[in-house]
């Protein structure tokens, strides 16, 4: 079936776990939350088989010993997250994965790019934060997608865009309704003594030639611009980017971005048109 | 049989081994729980070096971020030894106040 | 730098480890290890400043929670073999390696292929075999690399096609001198009920494609053809074949080949003209 | 908070637990070294069935062979137990005729 559904969100410990201290901009918060609601809505009116979450996971199963430019999971099941619950206010559970979608998917991508497959996979709040809001009851299988944001030697923005065709082409070749999420920040600077600054310019610049699917500008950044203007968090364009090239030729509609500083992040909800 | 590796100028830091020490105290409770009872003998399996190693015991936060480890493994390891987020971000501060800018690592992008 | 010297060798734990073994046919056995000796002449002629070897490692390092298509080390030093030494009949040591080099070749191959980065490895036999002959004195920095020839997805023979040639290309940009080998069993059914079989007749078609350098004949095989004539050690074929891309339009010679039972391999030396 | 997963169809077998129990015994000498003095705490780590659960145990490599796991990794789990290796290669073919052919994983490739 062609794809089903595609679409990208926000990720970050704070969207979940300090939803509490977001009181001072509980209408802004709310307005985030309704749309990822209205996310899942749209996406449950496709009825897919299968949920593929294209992440940047942050040193929870990947490391420098064997840090794979792309990863996709193959396992029966998943857990996470794997920090701590009360601080991530999400519980620790199961989720299911579809190994046989998982295993054809692995095998038609490699035909144009060379990934890593991971028959387990604990997930961090990368991929649990946008679960807890997309299939809160864990029903809908997942395939966790990982593209390393971290630390260089990092992917080309152009080797994004043919990751993010792959993809598309093994969905629409499967029997099965698939959808497809991609989430991460945009400028932020995680962990560091920038933590909390959002580039609420660069966001906004970066989402229009997201939905509008401009390719040549989405592949014109530098890392180094980006880790100046956006943070080194700012490497996490990438899943967005594969998402633009999963529907290339197709463009979008933002349904809510602002920066929430108590959130770390600049939050944004966007799906893009399925061709 | 080991090559003196220091002749070939190919370690004078080791931020991969702090990198992976904290990865591992991170992920691993094994590893946690050596750390708490075994600490010395779990530190030798590392490849560390003494300010490195110092850096770890103390813990000086500040320190290991100018030493690059990156913060997504660090605030792990602050929250480790207990600090609250307000107090990690400040130790960074601390560090780079006190032992100047961080020297290795992906914070160290665009000065090369 | 261009390219200074490219070829492809055999590796197996009876290749050393049983040495002791291989008295009734002594004669044969010492000529594999001259041609080995012969190549690590031709190849310290061209005083190479790094030496990348291209293997299939056997879960020393890769598992299926992490399995990299293709993954290059960075790291400062590796340390192998991670086999006993008694039973590898090969000293366990430490390895120089080619940090700057290793990035600079990664960041560069990133352009055309995707790979794992990997700054700690532990060689098994699959690299400490040809190290054992090729740099005895272990006094050349190596890279190693891996491609996953162990459990499918494997990566399709055109991607290894394209491996090759960005390996080719980034070596080619270095002002460095680099050598490259590629070391892989032909046929071989290693750990298993068939282990000591070898398919003479396939090896020996296969190694006069790989020596005339027929890209679309090396390219034809499939993973199931492979399997049934040459065992699951046959995926190992990707090690050579990623050589004669890196040398695509040039042709080699074959220095040696000759079934070893008690190495379980065809044992196998050949060089690929670097133009 | 556990999902059920038998409901899902999805656990019939955990040959990718197996193997990684083996693989984590060959590479890692803290494991080796609980499965000599706390193997059974170890083995509840590892998403097992009754049936794996007493391969391992026996240590029966004929079926352990049989369910799958690969040669490169089962051969050191043999090793471990002493076995020569002309008894591996034996208790492979053992396996097959007791148990029937290979029934997942790498060695089925041509079924498939
Ligand atoms: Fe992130
Ligand atoms: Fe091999």
């Amino acid at each position: 079936m062609p794809l089903v559904f595609a679409g990208v969100c926000s990720h970050a410990p704070g969207i979940t776990g300090r939803a509490h201290l977001a009181e001072d901009v509980a209408e802004k918060r709310d307005v985030f939350y309704d749309s990822l609601h209205r996310m899942r809505e749209a996406m449950e009116e496709k009825d897919p088989e299968a949920l593929i979450v294209v992440g940047a996971e942050h040193f929870a199963n990947f490391f420098f010993d064997n840090m794979p430019a792309y990863c996709i999971g193959m396992a029966d099941f998943y857990e996470g997250p794997i920090e701590d619950e009360e601080w991530l206010a999400i519980r620790r559970t199961r989720i299911p994965g579809a190994p046989d979608i998982s295993r054809r998917l692995i095998t038609e991508v490699m035909n144009d790019c060379d990934v890593a497959y991971a028959q387990e996979w604990k997930f961090d709040h990368g991929i649990a934060v946008p679960l807890h809001f997309l299939t809160p009851r864990y029903d809908l299988p997942v395939i966790p997608v990982n593209i390393n944001c971290q630390e260089p030697p990092l992917t080309p923005l152009h080797r994004v865009w043919a990751f993010g065709k792959a993809l598309r082409k093994a969905c629409d070749a499967m029997p099965e309704r698939v959808a497809l999420v991609g989430t991460g920040g945009i400028s932020h600077w995680p962990c560091t003594p920038d933590s909390g600054t959002i580039n609420e310019a660069f966001d906004r610049d970066f989402l229009i030639k997201f939905v509008n699917n401009r390719k040549d500008e989405l592949l014109a950044y530098t890392d180094e611009e980006v880790y100046r203007d956006a943070g080194h968090g700012g490497f996490e364009i990438r899943t967005f980017i594969s998402i633009a090239a999963a529907t290339e030729g197709a463009t979008g509609n933002l349904w809510f971005y602002a920066p929430i500083p108590i959130f770390a992040v600049g939050c944004t909800v966007a799906t893009m048109t399925v061709q | 049989m080991t090559i003196e590796f220091r002749s070939w100028g190919l370690r004078d830091v080791s931020l991969y081994y702090v990198q992976k020490l904290i990865y591992q105290l991170n992920r691993d409770m094994r590893v946690r729980e050596r750390f708490g009872t075994d600490r010395e003998a779990l530190l030798k399996e590392y490849e560390l070096t003494q300010e490195e190693l110092e850096a770890i015991r103390t813990p000086d936060i500040g320190k290991l971020f100018v030493l690059g480890v990156n913060g997504q493994l660090l605030m792990h390891y602050a929250a480790l030894h207990r600090y609250p987020w307000a107090n990690y971000i400040q130790a960074m501060r601390d560090g780079v106040t006190k032992y100047g800018k961080v020297r290795e690592g992906l914070y160290t992008m665009l000065e090369k």
